[in-house]
């Protein structure tokens, strides 16, 4: 599945960024994520709720920054396990 | 969090508590150990576990064994009355149906539903019929000419 | 002897418990007490395992035990292989992960609940901590380096092996043309219908572990698992109860069978694993997957001078049983039904991370037979001949046989040409032609294919096998005239209970359902190879045939003895030993039902009377046999008889597929017209069965050539995990069969005869995907790649 | 082959039924037939804790004529449908379609409800309901309320069903005049699931031209759609061939047809095509 966008936000490159980097924020930028816990340097553990339809399932796994350059850029990368099988995905975020 | 089921399985009446979850081919195999029906998949395709349902042919791990509760169910072992082969079992005996016979037992209740709706059908009409069912080694053919011969059996 | 049965359309005596559902596959079989084992697999393709938390797995509700890799350490041997190459490259192949992960299904942890339910949930509640690693799906990838998947070795090559005869490069050189091009062969998953599965129950008191397993190879297990778990061999009893099918699959020794078994015995319980269908597809061995080029070297007018063969064989993540050997039979077989004086072989056979490859119904034959087919379609292409003609201008004559072929091998007999003839009047094969000229103008596109195939059965002679080649037989007549056949060949539908039946109710003279076949039991059974390679008739069926000649000289003793007659004056006919041949139109038929009911004797055995007669049926041999008081000096009581029988060489049917399809412009649709096989496996015990294997395998060749895949992507993901995604042929995917046979004796045997459970999918592939590229000759295609779906055909007629 | 436990229960009516899916909005499901839900519960692709059986509710299984409607209760099987008598007279594109779904097991199990509710983008039913511009009828706590087919169907595995509402009732408008339906698909090998499957119902003016059609189109994209720029196309044409091939040019229109492993976008879209203007003219000969 690959989606793709671009929204535009009425504040500072870098104050969005920093603003990505928290885990309270970052956590309601996860669809589904019910639990995001810093375990170390840009990594976290997450509880992700995913689905479609009555496809759908619980995750427990990790998310962790990467390439991290700011102001402009941002990766998130997710990886987790559930009964219906495993999880990955990444979003890339780049702030113009 | 069990149920109560009762249902009547080839002519004897049932009466069990089963989990929600547990499949109908499991109460079958395992509680009833009629084991003539069989899985050989999970996405509801292959077709051995077929069974009459209250006289609709049902994919048995497709139904929970709460949803047959009142239900009429005939199995693979109460095709034969008196000893006498249903004619569908002795077509398949005839004419080479089967060979390792694992999906023998859904593909007989098959053809069975497939000539009480169509006693005449034609070699297309078999083959739509018995679309629900895998058969890995016969390669059919002998499958269809059983099941004309249970045609021209039953006329 | 009579010829009641031999040759005859018999129905099966396996049948009447099948069909009314009440036979025994493993899952079938209940034992009280039993526990349910679940496996957690992994489901990345190359990983470190790190850490693994069975925790909460232990204390859920249910859960007896759970085992990990590092639990089994030491405690299990390693999963056997048993390929024999110079210089092979063996991995160690433990029955649970330890360190490293190397395939998706791969076997991490195996968890014992009480019951199927309490096993599944707890695979969900093992956590395991993986570390990704570089994963190599593609084979050609890791043969030129890619990342290692085994620390142990500095690559991902097996092994490499160069075979054939003849001076190919000369070959090369001197023709006056040549065809060259890539051939792939895709994985396949076998798909038996019945799954594996296991249960294992050990007795303390007697140290003694049986298994139930749906295998193909019950004495092979015994020995192996036995070593793999360190019990004595004649403490262990391996019974294969029905096998829903194997086609290869179940010709191995697997982790979970000697798991199961060592577990058995750790909780003093019976332990039972049944394989879902997702696991089947990922976990149990995939055939083919192979990826070549083929050189074929010719003279202007079709003669055959030389054919190389290139090749990239994706062994998967480990060996199994057989697993480097598989490519090597490939070698054997590519001359074909040719004369080519010049073959070469060259394998290069590769380590992915993939489930391992292996005998899938064919193994390595249907390979060679595609690769040497579709290089005569390309060479007839060249030429611009009926590719019919080429084949025959190339094959040995009659009177050539045995054909020696520059892939070393002895062919037994043949008569190639009256097949192919046969088939192509059957087909009305000119008529054809001409209707595919006229239906081209009217832009139809009907397109015609012919394979002429060779196969190599009955395998085979011990010097070629790993594990020995010969199969064994016991006879033995019960005090009550009941004829009881005990063989080593371990049959799952091919129906051998009834052709070996009927060997022995002609034989002996006796009506067929006086006769039992026993197998797959090693506790009953003396030791025996099993049901593959097409060899259960060829040579099981032969061992029985000559133990019963060995009876029968000690039945001819005991009669000559007990009618006091001359040796010479005694015959047998009909089930009876009788003094003068007269007696033989008398009993034409067969001999009465033994015993009938309620008529048995009670307590000590009569003796039979003998005054005054002319004449002894077995049954009365048998209790003089058995009650021992008037047998002739230095002879064993008793009436049975044991043969191991060791054939001389393999066997070699062959035949010719015609398969005619039309093509939808339109849609690239595949629709069939006509198919017509003409097969010669020999002597036929019952041309019942024999169609019900030429069926069987031919619709297997359909699967491969337009429907099946094992599609792993680019992450060793496992893309065609469900039978919703991997297409197994259904009835409305199949023509109507026309078959025929030819019938050439091999001189092999005694009964003649040769094998025919792999002729469908050695044979017909080539037909199939010739019949399609032919439909598609206007396009100037020459080659597709199996499976040919639509979109592959619209493609070429899009692209005009 | 096992799915997780859960509850079960057996509403005695549709009241009961919301009651039911009220208690527990999240993790509650409605079982009819089961034929799309249980395979997914056995991957544990789905883990519902609890399950409302609806399938005993008898009120709810029914093929009906009323006025001007066909009336399909949402239990009723697809082998009901496929055997319909009244449906192969009055709207036979019903049945065929019907006989077009899995096989005879699935079809006396299934439910046209259940399909419909499950979205799946290569269900049949989808492209029957869309080209006959079904209503359907979905019940909840904050009573019953009717929704265009079109705008049922939202996504991938997702229709416009709110948390605890239950469809209830398809609505079909009784094919009238001069009409002729038809229903094309190509099978998935495997599966049996549409690759491409094309619904056509095509209504004629006295002349014989096109006074309207329904197309659905099922197993091409994300969602099953109704191709208005075919539809828009063949209307007032007198459906001649090429009128017809330029129209179903149309159909995959503001589409990005699906690649799977069996058929790429782009023979997805080809197929569509050639499959839309095949049923168009199956319909066509089938008007009387």
């Amino acid at each position: 599945m690959k989606l793709e966008g671009s929204h535009q936000i009425e504040a500072s490159r870098e104050r969005v960024h920093q603003s990505l980097v928290n885990p309270e924020v970052l956590q309601r930028c996860i669809p589904g994520c019910e639990r995001l816990e810093e375990t170390g340097e840009n990594t976290f553990a997450a509880t992700i709720r995913a689905g479609v339809g009555s496809i759908k399932g619980v995750f427990n796994g990790t998310a962790r920054f990467e390439d991290l350059r700011e102001p402009e850029h941002l990766r998130i990368v997710v990886d987790g396990k559930g009964a219906p099988g495993f999880l990955k995905g990444s979003s890339d975020l780049d702030l113009e | 969090m069990k149920k109560a089921i009762n249902l009547s399985v080839n002519g004897v009446s049932h009466t069990d508590e089963v989990e929600p979850r547990m499949l109908l081919v499991h109460y079958l195999r395992d509680v009833l150990e009629l084991t003539g029906t069989h899985v050989g998949c999970e996405t509801s395709l292959c077709g051995a576990c077929t069974v009459m349902l209250d006289g609709q042919a049902v994919k048995s791990c497709t139904v929970f064994a709460v949803q047959a509760d009142g239900a009429t169910v005939t199995t693979i072992e109460g095709f034969a009355k008196n000893g006498e082969l249903h004619p569908v079992q002795e077509g398949f005996w005839e004419k080479h149906g089967l060979q390792c016979g694992y999906c023998t037992p859904g593909m007989i209740v098959t053809a069975a539903q497939l000539l009480d709706r169509n006693p005449d059908p034609s070699r297309e009409e078999i083959c739509h019929g018995l679309e629900g069912n895998l058969c890995r080694c016969t390669g059919y053919q002998h499958i269809i000419e059983a099941v004309q011969y249970a045609a021209k059996k039953a006329v | 002897m009579t010829d009641n049965y031999v040759g005859k359309r018999v129905k099966r005596t396996e049948d009447p418990r099948l069909i009314r559902g009440l036979a025994h596959y493993v899952d079938d079989i209940a034992l009280p007490g039993t526990l349910h084992v679940a496996f957690v697999r992994s489901y990345y393709a190359h990983a470190k395992i790190n850490s693994i938390d069975t925790e909460a797995a232990r204390s859920a509700p249910g859960v007896v035990a759970v085992y990990t890799g590092q639990d089994v350490s030491g405690k299990i041997g390693p999963v056997p292989c048993a390929g024999a190459l110079p210089d092979l490259k063996v991995p160690d192949h433990r029955v649970l992960a330890t360190n490293k992960v190397y395939f998706v299904g791969h076997p991490v942890a195996a968890v014992v609940a009480k019951d199927r339910y309490a096993a599944r949930d707890a695979v969900d509640l093992i956590m395991v901590d993986y570390e990704e690693l570089p994963v190599v799906t593609d084979v050609e990838e890791a043969a030129a380096g890619g990342p290692v998947i085994h620390d142990a070795f500095s690559d991902n090559i097996a092994y490499r092996l160069t075979s054939g005869e003849g001076d190919i490069d000369a070959a090369f050189a001197a023709a006056d043309r040549t065809v060259k091009q890539r051939v792939l062969h895709r994985r396949l998953a076998p798909i038996a219908m019945e799954p594996r599965g296991v249960l294992a129950r050990y007795f303390p008191g007697e140290e003694e572990l049986t298994l139930w397993s749906s295998t193909q190879i019950p004495h092979l297990m015994r020995t192996q698992v036995a070593l793999m778990i360190g019990i004595p061999e004649n403490k262990l009893r391996v019974i294969t109860p029905e096998v829903g099918g194997g086609f290869g699959s179940k010709l191995n020794v697997y982790a979970e069978e000697a798991l199961l078994g060592w577990i058995s015995m750790q909780l003093g319980k019976p332990v039972k694993w049944i394989e879902t269908r997702r696991e089947n597809i990922q976990a149990t061995i995939h055939g083919r997957g192979q990826v070549g080029d083929i050189e074929i070297a010719f003279k202007n007018d079709g003669t055959l001078t030389g054919l190389r063969y290139s090749v990239f064989a994706d062994l998967g993540a480990y060996h199994q049983l057989l697993t480097p050997a598989i490519p090597t039979l490939t070698g054997l077989m590519l001359s074909g039904a040719y004369k080519i004086p010049a073959i070469q072989m060259n394998i290069t056979a590769c380590f992915t991370n993939k489930m391992a490859t292996d005998a899938y119904r064919g193994a390595g034959r249907p390979e060679a037979t595609y690769i040497v087919e579709r290089g005569l379609d390309l060479v007839a292409a060249e030429l611009g001949v009926d590719p019919a003609e080429v084949r025959r201008k190339n094959f040995p004559q009659p009177d050539e046989f045995p054909f020696h072929t520059a892939t070393g091998l002895d062919y037994d007999s043949g008569d190639y040409e009256t097949a192919l003839n046969k088939a192509q009047e059957i087909a009305g094969y000119q008529q054809l032609r001409e209707e595919q000229k006229k239906g081209r103008e009217e832009g139809r596109l009907i397109g015609i294919g012919v394979s002429t195939y060779v196969e190599i059965c009955a395998l085979g002679p011990s010097q070629a096998m790993p594990a020995g080649g010969w199969e064994s037989a016991t006879v033995r007549i019960e005090p009550t005239g009941k004829v009881t056949i005990l063989t080593g060949a371990s049959p799952h539908g091919q129906g051998q209970e009834t052709s070996f039946a009927q060997i022995a109710a002609d034989e002996l003279g006796v009506n067929i359902n006086d006769v039992t076949v026993i197998h797959g039991d090693t506790g009953i059974v003396q030791y025996g190879i099993g049901t593959f390679g097409s060899r259960a008739t060829a040579v099981g069926g032969t061992a029985v045939f000559i133990a019963i000649q060995k009876l029968k000289e000690k039945a001819h003793k005991i009669a000559t003895h007990m009618l006091e007659a001359d040796a010479s004056r005694v015959s047998f006919e009909g089930g009876k030993y009788s003094f003068e041949k007269a007696a033989a139109a008398a009993a034409a038929g067969t001999s009465d039902p033994v015993v009938p009911v309620g008529e048995a004797p009670a307590g000590a055995l009569p003796e039979p009377q003998t005054d005054g007669k002319s004449s002894l049926t077995l049954q009365d041999i048998a209790l003089a046999a058995h009650v021992a008081k008037n047998l002739p000096p230095d002879t064993e009581p008793g009436l049975s008889a044991t043969y191991f029988f060791e054939p001389k060489n393999f066997t070699f049917p062959f035949g010719t597929h015609i398969a005619v399809v039309e093509v939808d412009r339109e849609t690239g649709d595949i629709k069939w017209l006509r198919y017509v096989a003409v097969d010669d496996c020999g002597k036929v015990i019952n041309p019942m069965l024999v169609d019900g294997q030429v069926h069987g395998g031919i619709v297997q060749s359909i699967g491969q050539a337009m429907y099946e895949e094992v599609v792993y992507d680019e992450q060793g993901q496992l893309l065609t995990g469900t039978l919703m995604d991997y297409a197994v042929p259904r009835a409305s995917h199949i023509p109507n069969f026309e078959l025929d046979r030819t019938e050439t004796p091999s001189p092999v045997n005694p009964l003649g005869v040769k094998g025919v459970g792999e002729a469908g999918t050695i044979g017909a592939t080539p037909a199939i995907v010739g019949a399609i590229v032919d439909a598609l000759a206007p396009f100037g295609v020459q080659h597709l790649d199996m499976p040919i779906k639509p979109e592959n055909v619209w493609q070429i007629i899009n692209r005009g | 082959m096992i799915p997780v436990e859960f509850d079960y229960k057996v509403p005695a009516t549709l009241d009961e039924a919301i009651a039911l899916l009220a208690s527990d909005l999240d993790g509650a499901k409605v079982l009819a037939g089961g034929h799309s839900l249980i395979p997914a519960m056995k991957l544990r692709l789905a883990q519902p804790q609890l399950l409302v059986d609806i399938a005993r509710i008898k009120s709810l299984s029914y093929i009906r004529e009323e006025g001007d409607q066909i009336l399909l209760g949402a239990t009723t099987t697809h082998y009901q449908i496929e055997s319909s008598d009244l449906l192969k007279t009055i709207c036979p594109l019903l049945p065929e379609c019907a006989r077009s779904i899995g096989d005879v097991q699935v079809r006396n199990k299934g439910t046209i409800g259940g399909s419909v509710a499950h979205s799946d983008p290569a269900g049949d039913w989808p492209a029957a309901v869309l080209a006959l511009d079904a209503e359907f009828v979905l019940v909840g706590t904050n009573g019953e309320r009717t929704e265009k087919a079109e705008d049922f169907f939202v996504d991938l595995l997702t229709t416009s069903l709110l948390p605890g509402e239950i469809l209830r009732e398809i609505r079909i408008r009784k094919p009238s005049g001069r009409f002729g339906q038809a229903y094309q698909k190509v099978p998935h090998p495997a599966s049996g699931f549409a690759v491409v499957g094309v619904a056509v119902n095509l209504v004629l003016n006295d002349d014989g031209s096109c006074k309207s059609a329904g197309i659905g189109i099922t197993g091409v994209a994300v969602k099953a759609y109704r191709a208005h720029a075919v539809e828009t196309a063949l209307a007032g044409t007198n459906l001649d061939d090429n009128a017809i091939a330029a129209a179903v040019e149309h159909v995959c229109d503001g589409i990005n047809p699906n690649t799977d492993l069996y058929a790429s976008g782009d023979y997805r879209r080809h197929l569509a095509k050639v499959h839309t203007r095949r049923a168009i003219q199956s319909a066509k000969a089938r008007v009387q």
